[in-house]
């Protein structure tokens, strides 16, 4: 696992950016989950319960839930609290529309387990790519 | 996906950065599901416009929106979270009163229509057969397609306001002929009554079709409105139908043949299985709350409960939900003083599903004639739920118990 | 004729002298025109309730009526005589007013639900596909049989009353299958745009088709609610047409085939059909009146027209006719000022061609978008008329003339 | 024509009576031609403008216009100065729902050009017939 990975995906919001991945196998639904004005995962026994999502690049299977949790993605990046960029397993509607309307940068179609929380991710929204650097060769 | 030239132009952001990214979201959302092309929209009936579920997040949205767009289509509102005239009386919260008049007013800003129903097809928004549209709210959506036989997916909040901006949505799902046919055959074999009997088929029918398309056959006394109305409910909340057709009845459905084939092998619903699904929701003994009006009571359900507590007096609260219209043509034909004089309560606007809260009442009991209000019932607010028809809630607001 | 049970019990008079009566009219109607049973109804429209066409002898018929019977099915009520609310403001003769609101009455004491307006599609009476409903009012018959697909004859205010006091009406004529084809096949080879244009085609059609069903071919872009409202006004009123098929459009019509056959050679409906029926509606010169909402507006159409008179001041009158429940909401959108600031009226529950009267006014001249009204102003009012789409009927108002 | 005629048509409603025939060969329109309280026909150029249905077989070929027909027959009656009996060619739903509800014996699918006014009518309206004792025998 201590070894540069370039995952390629969908292009699913163009842009690039790098950051630390925030990883879950859970699908999570913005709606109630996350404290807007933080962006501190809040909702209780979630796999990332206490974390925060700003500055982070965000790898989950799918979102669920209520659709106005695309809302919530808008509201947190307009509040500074935001993730960077997503990498999703199969991208669903409400985190594309989430993404688009707070410009993020996002790809789907990513096997993500193969990043663990902590790993460091250049995503290449714009061709599909995320490369991974694992926290391990970090460290 | 092939865009006109007048969606390009919205793409390329010639009517603003809210145009634009509502076209964004559309093209992107056309592209995961396959569609080429942008479909024109007749209309839109928009979820998502209760604060509740909007959320501050969504009012920041609606009210970023509202400053350099207005709707290319006419949009009708959904059920909000509170009565918009009686909510201080029905003891709903300020503070969330006054942030749904907020987003209720940046919806308006872009020229939403204020019907704030579940039922806007009884409120002058009626979609044509064979027409485009882009709904949410799942009842009315299944409603929309299936009954009327307009076409439409089942948008949420976001991308229903996003097809307003724009007027189009991406074509594919129930927009396209390959994705109405069904895929799940049910054999009714009973004799279905009352609204609370559709509700129960309704309930069985989502359970097992899920999000696909359920083929009713069997049926044999041409439901009604309201029974359609209370079977699109249970189907699209005990499961996600957009879909379903009733064979013989529906406009899609002439025969079995036409909708699924001769293929399918039924799931039967018969008393057995009516039984079944009533075992869920049979709470016995007090019963504090009764909710009549999910979705929405038409004019003719509101005379129906008129008649029905006219000269009682009512043990257990009641709330007959309906839009404003509906209610003021029954407050000219009497019905609301009969309501409110054997101490039930008319509610506008909003419902027991979407409203601001609940709690500050304290009920721990509810009786419906409604599938999908006895299906959230419990998760929402710990109300235990019994489900019954019509007259036997009206029983039981009478004698404030129910089945002792 | 076989009768039921149920129905025997009524036709013997064991509901009454007035259910009694009600059944008998039905069965020899039923006899006169070879029905062998009843067929159940699910709701009735009922004309005739305005006190100009009633008179003295309508209002005590019904309410005798209305000693001994009440509706067995919900039953709405037509544009009356009068704005119900705002009669004086608008200057109909108290003694009118008076009369009509009796009439009114006596048809509530019943149990009618008192839409006042020939839309009850756009005011919570949907007919289902498929369904049997007893509907008065021309344009509205046309509109449920053609556009919904539920079936009904053209009832008039007696037969409407009976049909809605035993739930029945006999099996003939539009309610079977083998009477609802086309008879006359018209093919349009323009582009229809407005609902004039609508209203052309259907006053074409209606002179064309007398009292049969039209089938109409050729038209590309999917007509709105709207634009089908004001071609099946114009088809019952230029002609006396109940039912008609828009091939690719109205529920019944999928294909050509379906409705009428390969056989029937086409009428052509092109430019100079369309400029000839135009030409019988082409004053020019001064304009004392301009009239919309015939059929009654819907909430788009009222949008439509505050958007082109806000800001103005209007020469001409202007009469928007609707509905009440229609107008509410338009209040609470802001465009019943924007009307009113300009110098128009919203006028509820009537229409110039129902109301009392309008000599009193004055008035000579007529613009109008309607089909239908174009085709009665001169006749009841001695107007004579223009029929223009809804921008020129605004501009025309707002100049005082027209086409000089 | 001073000869006794009997007239073979179908019951429309049931019932006996006599008197004296008023006849048109225009089609009535009840509404708004005839004045309810005197029972005249008020109707300019109307074939019998000016005659009074009060206590006559009124024999037409059928009834048009406005639906309110209905109700003007039952007014008609109620006030005294209706008909006593309905003659037609051919029955038509206006006057069919107002000789119903006002209880007045009608026939139809009879040949009306064999009767004329002032002609002697014997109605029996529940075995279809009308027997036609001329003007000319009755002088
Ligand atoms: S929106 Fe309507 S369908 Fe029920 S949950 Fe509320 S009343
Ligand atoms: S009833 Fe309606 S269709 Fe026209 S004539 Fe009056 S507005």
């Amino acid at each position: 696992m201590s070894q540069e990975k370039l995952l390629q995906g969908r292009c699913i919001v163009e842009g690039q950016v790098e950051g630390e991945a925030l990883v879950t196998n859970d699908a999570i639904s913005f709606m109630g989950t996350i404290d807007p004005k933080t962006g501190y995962v809040i909702e209780r026994k979630h796999e990332i319960e206490g974390a925060c999502l700003k500055g982070k690049i965000l790898v989950f299977p799918m979102s669920k839930g209520s659709t106005g949790g695309s809302y919530m993605l808008y509201d947190l990046v307009k509040n500074g609290v935001g993730p960077l960029g997503i990498v999703n397993r199969e991208a669903e509607s409400i985190v594309v529309i989430g993404a688009i309307v707070s410009g993020l940068p996002m790809v789907d179609r990513i096997d993500i387990s193969q990043i663990q929380t902590g790993d460091y991710i250049y995503l290449n929204a714009t061709e599909g790519t995320a490369r991974v650097v694992p926290k391990a060769m970090r460290a | 996906m092939r865009l006109t030239a007048e969606e390009q132009k919205m793409l390329d952001g010639a009517y603003g950065e809210t145009v634009k990214r509502s076209m964004k979201v559309l093209v992107a959302l056309g592209e995961i599901y396959g569609a080429d092309h942008m479909i024109e929209i007749k209309n839109v009936h928009s979820p998502g416009v209760s604060y509740r579920v909007a959320g501050n997040a969504g009012l920041g949205y609606v009210e970023d929106a509202s400053k350099d767009a207005t709707f290319r289509v006419p949009l009708t509102l959904n059920t909000i979270g509170i009565d918009a005239q009686d909510w201080e009386k029905i003891g709903f919260p300020e503070e969330f009163a006054r942030k749904q008049l907020e987003l209720s007013e940046a919806y308006e800003r872009m020229g939403a229509i204020p019907t704030n129903s579940c039922t806007p097809y009884l409120n002058g928004n009626l979609p044509m057969f064979g027409e485009h549209v882009a709904w949410g709210e799942s009842s009315a959506v299944a409603f929309v397609n299936s009954v009327i036989g307009a076409r439409t997916n089942r948008e949420g909040g976001p991308t229903a306001l996003a097809a307003a901006i724009t007027g189009r949505v991406p074509a594919y799902g129930y927009h396209l002929d390959e994705n109405r046919k069904g895929t799940h055959l049910i054999r009714v074999e009973m004799e279905l009554k009352t609204d609370k009997d559709f509700a129960v088929l309704g309930y069985f029918g989502g359970k097992l079709a899920g999000k696909d398309v359920p083929v009713i056959e069997g049926i044999t006394r041409r439901p009604t409105l309201e029974n359609f109305k209370a079977l699109g409910a249970a189907l699209a909340s005990a499961g996600a139908v957009a879909l379903y057709h009733v064979v013989g009845f529906t406009p899609e459905a002439p025969t079995r043949q036409a909708v699924i084939g001769d293929d399918v092998e039924p799931v039967i619903f018969d008393q057995a299985a009516y039984d079944k699904v009533c075992a869920k929701f049979s709470l016995k003994g007090n019963v504090d709350f009764v909710v009549l009006g999910c979705p929405h009571v038409s004019i003719v359900e509101f005379e129906e409960i008129a008649n029905l507590v006219r000269g009682k007096k009512l043990k257990s609260a009641l709330w007959v939900c309906t839009s404003r219209m509906v209610r003021d043509l029954a407050d000219r034909m009497g019905f609301v003083k009969d309501i409110e004089d054997a101490g039930g309560e008319i509610v506008c606007d909003t419902c027991p599903v979407l409203c601001a809260t609940l709690t500050q009442r304290g009920y721990k009991t509810v009786a419906t004639n409604s599938g999908k209000m006895a299906h959230y019932a419990p998760g929402l607010w710990k109300l235990q739920p019994v489900l019954l028809n019509t007259w036997e809630c009206i029983q039981t607001a009478i004698d404030g118990k129910w089945g002792e």
